[in-house]
């Protein structure tokens, strides 16, 4: 086992990987840059060194900064949690060059799964149902147009390495494709570095489902139930469930086995998410694969009963997976993802916490790097803080999740928590009718 | 109002939880502003074990206000020379210009040259030679030349 | 103003929830605001619902400290006379001995009388007939007579 | 069900009834004390009364004004929390006789509960083994002698209304008998207001643990496993786990059935606790009932995935236990008493909470009523968090605790968390060699 992890993240991701690290008596290198100085994060580690200015390319993107970093406290290992460098190959790779292991998959599977269209490909050819669509990269706008006519509209274009709903340009029917394809490959440029686009069919209010996978280094792949993320705000996740209520037992079979097939195909290692579009008609189809840990990662920790991260530290150790059952989930979870932002219109607000007080008692789990008094920087993601319930069921979940969202006190800034109480009251969203429309509606009623 | 008057103030103050106190007595007039509750947070020490963690040196001295601080640009290892047979590129009491070569900091097996900000004289050097630096973390102290 | 009557002003505010104070007297002015942090503590309003949850009166009257405030020493039914049909023991304007009944809580079937703490004149009833009061309730304001 | 529930309690038991009431869409009552103003309880309820000045008696003992309280506000139940009126039977007669629900058992149950040689008689005629000793009361210090030289040295004395390590003393041989026996009988008066004792044979080094009960108004009785209580400090409970890393399938299984068919005995009604001594040879003695709920409940909510207040307030609403199965712990629990205590002498530490953090993410649950800037007043209980760990198995839980503790940032008062930190640390613990003289062996490694 590593005796020294560097956690090459902040927030509360840094928080919830140091903590894993402790419980298993890991030693942890923090790195900070110089807005973060008085973070959780380095005040809960055991090592912490300064490695730039604000600036996320000079810190937290900086890989020279992050590896010599490791060198010079002989940390044997980098988690590098979500976002920031945790897709990126090239990092993975100097990891390898530099003797120190990446707590992730392989840079070949972290590669394929920056590129959708590519993934998308190797899919469809092993047998995993994927939207119709371009069979690869688009090669300009007549191809677009042939491919658009033959999948029906509305159709979307997406860039190949993009995620996050940038570069993305809904096309409702042919005089649309020029100005789209042309303003998606500009974003595509400017957000990713690269403009390869594709086109699929777009297929509206269905759900977003994914599924959980673990692998170890001797090939051995196991799942670990679905997630419902179908909470979306362009095409960002809000709020996540697991189960869903929607996924039968039937469905949660084939899902599991698409899921281990999808992973299979590309050799995948370590624990990695694939993501599903599910129609109403239980038609899935493969959207995404997704070769990190999710922020939603501890709604399937809740009913699963089982620490993913410290999973993730163990099999980059080289432990294999042991457990022989099929993992059942007991009860249900629903996360809430309470960001640092204006509740009406989702713009960051940044700035001082003047007062905090977390919500408690049975059921309720919070990972936070907030605390009283401590400033939100403006300079990285808004998210402050995750709130999760756990209960026998949904609706006991639903249930705690109010009064817990009901408890939580945080002053001096603005929050999304008011916007999760109007999702957790709506009756829709009680009775588990919701689908990727489901924000739109809430807002827009009479649409 | 005397100095006794507002020591005796300050000691009432104290015990209580008042935030503010304005007063202002035959001419004088004194305004009382209490700590910021912030500043009471302290994390536990973590655990046991030999490594200590690398701290940002506080340097607090004398006059420190006149003197220019170079600090390291970049994460890395620090070295005093070229190579361990070489002599140190500068000593306390070496008179350096403006973009001379004081140390290396060796980051990927790179060695980056941090070079003087200022003309003027080592005072101090902050760091031994082999020792881990961080970002921001002062090296030198150099007493400009007027 | 001396540091005598600022220290008892202190120990005066222990006790109470007052967040500012101004004063001024002989030409000395003493402005005190309290521990705000805490008063910033404000949970949420507790779901939807008829009934207000009872709460403290303020009393916030000019010269309300040379006023005697009778409280109700138990939870009850406040009731201003022995029957719906009786006249009620006090009005505003009544003249009252220390003694005399004022008004009737009513608990567990019991009637208790509250009885005037002080001689003097009631300058205000605070509570409706009929209404549940707390403990430590402030049910008549009254003039004492010097 | 309820639409309004009365808590006669306050700190964390009362926020923890708060909390089930309002996942239930109950409202809440709260009453106080003055010195209670600003507490949890009296912020999270819908309604709030003060009751009386700061002294118990006048308050939260103070049985009219809480029923007045109940009637004003048209309260239909009233949930008494633990300790205050949770075991006076007459107090749950009151409740009755004013048309007002108590949330708890008969007042027969209540009344046999609290009285110790009693319920021992009852348990020996029904079939439940009891540690030997007297049959009922001591007539005087003759029958005391005669019962210790038959059942053998050490013995011990105890209250039969007693409760909590008071009115206790044990005695090691003939000579001690004399004194021990007046000192009881004085201390006793003086506590519970009955001079009655009993005697019992005094079994060192032996586990204390509990199984949980629930029965219905029908009769249906079940169990929900068992707690592990032995880390205790004169006769009071600090540290509590579940399941209890001693009992084996087997000896769960039969400590159920004894647990049941102790309940049964005295026809109980709503949730309860069936205490025993468990020798290290696995003999089992029934020590006595507890007729509320439990300081240590959350253990077994965590490893059960349930709810024991909600069930508490269920089953005294009428309504019946439909579960099928035999419930199975999942993973391992384990709860810390932090109290405001000097950690190393055990007194009371009240005051003002000048800053304070908690512990989060997974596994951790934090029951508490404490927050940044409130005054622990000197009057009651000093128990002011529970800290709950839950983990896949009792070495996870541990290590979950212990990141936990060091997490936990409460500043301004003493607090029991460094206690629990050695006690966390202690081999002994940790490889579950734990008995009710795990803390003098601590605090005395020589002995």
């Amino acid at each position: 086992m590593f005796k020294k992890i560097l956690i090459a993240n902040r927030g509360e991701i840094a928080v919830r990987v140091i903590r894993a690290c402790r419980e298993l008596g890991i030693r942890t290198v923090a790195v900070y840059s110089e807005a973060d100085k008085t973070n959780m994060h380095v005040r809960l580690a055991d090592e912490t060194i300064c490695i730039g200015p604000a600036s996320a390319e000079q810190s937290y993107l900086n890989v020279p900064a992050i590896l010599t970093t490791a060198e010079i406290t002989d940390s044997e290992a980098i988690h590098p949690g979500y976002g920031f460098l945790s897709e990126n190959p090239q990092f993975a790779e100097a990891c390898a060059a530099s003797g120190i292991a990446f707590i992730g998959p392989t840079p070949e599977n972290i590669r394929l799964g920056g590129d959708k269209s590519k993934a998308k490909q190797v899919m469809k050819r092993r047998g995993v149902p994927v939207v119709p669509g371009s069979d690869g990269p688009l090669s300009g706008t007549d191809s677009a147009v042939k491919i658009a006519k033959k999948i029906g509209f509305p159709a979307i274009i997406k860039a190949s390495m993009g995620g996050g709903g940038r570069g993305m340009k809904i096309i409702n029917n042919e005089e649309e494709i020029q100005d789209a394809f042309f303003m998606a490959q500009r974003e595509a440029l400017a957000a990713f570095g690269s403009s390869e686009l594709y086109i699929e069919k777009y297929l509206r209010n269905v759900r977003h489902i994914e599924v959980q996978v673990l692998a170890d280094s001797k090939g051995r792949i196991i799942h670990l139930g679905e997630r419902e993320c179908s909470i979306q705000r362009r095409h960002q996740k809000l709020i996540e469930e697991a189960p869903s209520c929607f996924v039968t037992e039937k469905l949660r079979k084939r899902l599991g086995e698409l899921a281990i097939k999808a992973a299979r195909a590309i050799k995948y290692r370590n624990i990695g998410t694939v993501e599903f579009i599910v129609t109403p008609e239980e038609e899935v189809y493969f959207m995404e694969f997704n070769t990190r840990v999710q922020v939603e990662h501890p709604v399937t920790e809740m009913v699963m009963g089982m620490d993913l991260v410290k999973q993730q530290i163990l099999l980059a150790s080289g432990q294999p997976i042991t457990a022989k059952k099929v993992f059942k989930p007991r009860g249900a979870a629903i996360e809430c993802r309470i960001n640092a932002e204006d509740p009406d219109r989702f713009i960051p607000c940044p700035g001082k916490i003047e007062f905090m007080h977390q919500p408690g008692g049975p059921g309720i789990r919070v990972d936070t790097a907030a605390y009283c008094g401590w400033t939100v920087p403006s300079h990285y993601d808004s998210l402050i803080a995750k709130l999760i319930a756990y209960g026998s069921n949904r609706q006991e979940a639903i249930a705690r999740m109010r009064r817990a969202l009901d408890e939580f006190v945080i002053e001096g800034i603005k929050t999304t928590i008011p916007f999760h109480k109007r999702v957790l009251e709506n009756k829709d969203f009680i009775e588990g009718r919701i689908d990727t429309g489901f924000i739109d509606r809430l807002n827009n009623p009479a649409a | 109002m005397e100095i006794e008057d507002i020591k005796a103030l300050l000691e009432l103050l104290k015990e209580t939880d008042v935030t503010e106190l304005e007063l202002e007595k035959e001419g004088s007039k004194v305004k009382i502003t209490r700590g910021r509750f912030y500043a009471a947070i302290e994390m536990p020490q973590q655990g046991p074990g030999p490594a200590a963690p690398p701290q940002l040196k506080h340097v607090e001295e004398a006059g420190t206000e006149r003197l220019v601080t170079v600090t390291a640009p970049l994460v890395g290892t620090f070295y005093r020379a070229s190579s361990p047979e070489a002599p140190a590129f500068v000593e306390v009491g070496t008179i350096v210009k403006k973009g001379q070569v004081l140390c290396i900091v060796e980051a990927m097996k790179l060695m980056n040259e941090i070079e003087s900000e200022a003309d003027g004289v080592i005072v101090k050097a902050l760091v031994e030679n082999g020792q881990p630096v961080e970002y921001g973390e002062p090296l030198f102290l150099i007493e400009p030349s007027v």
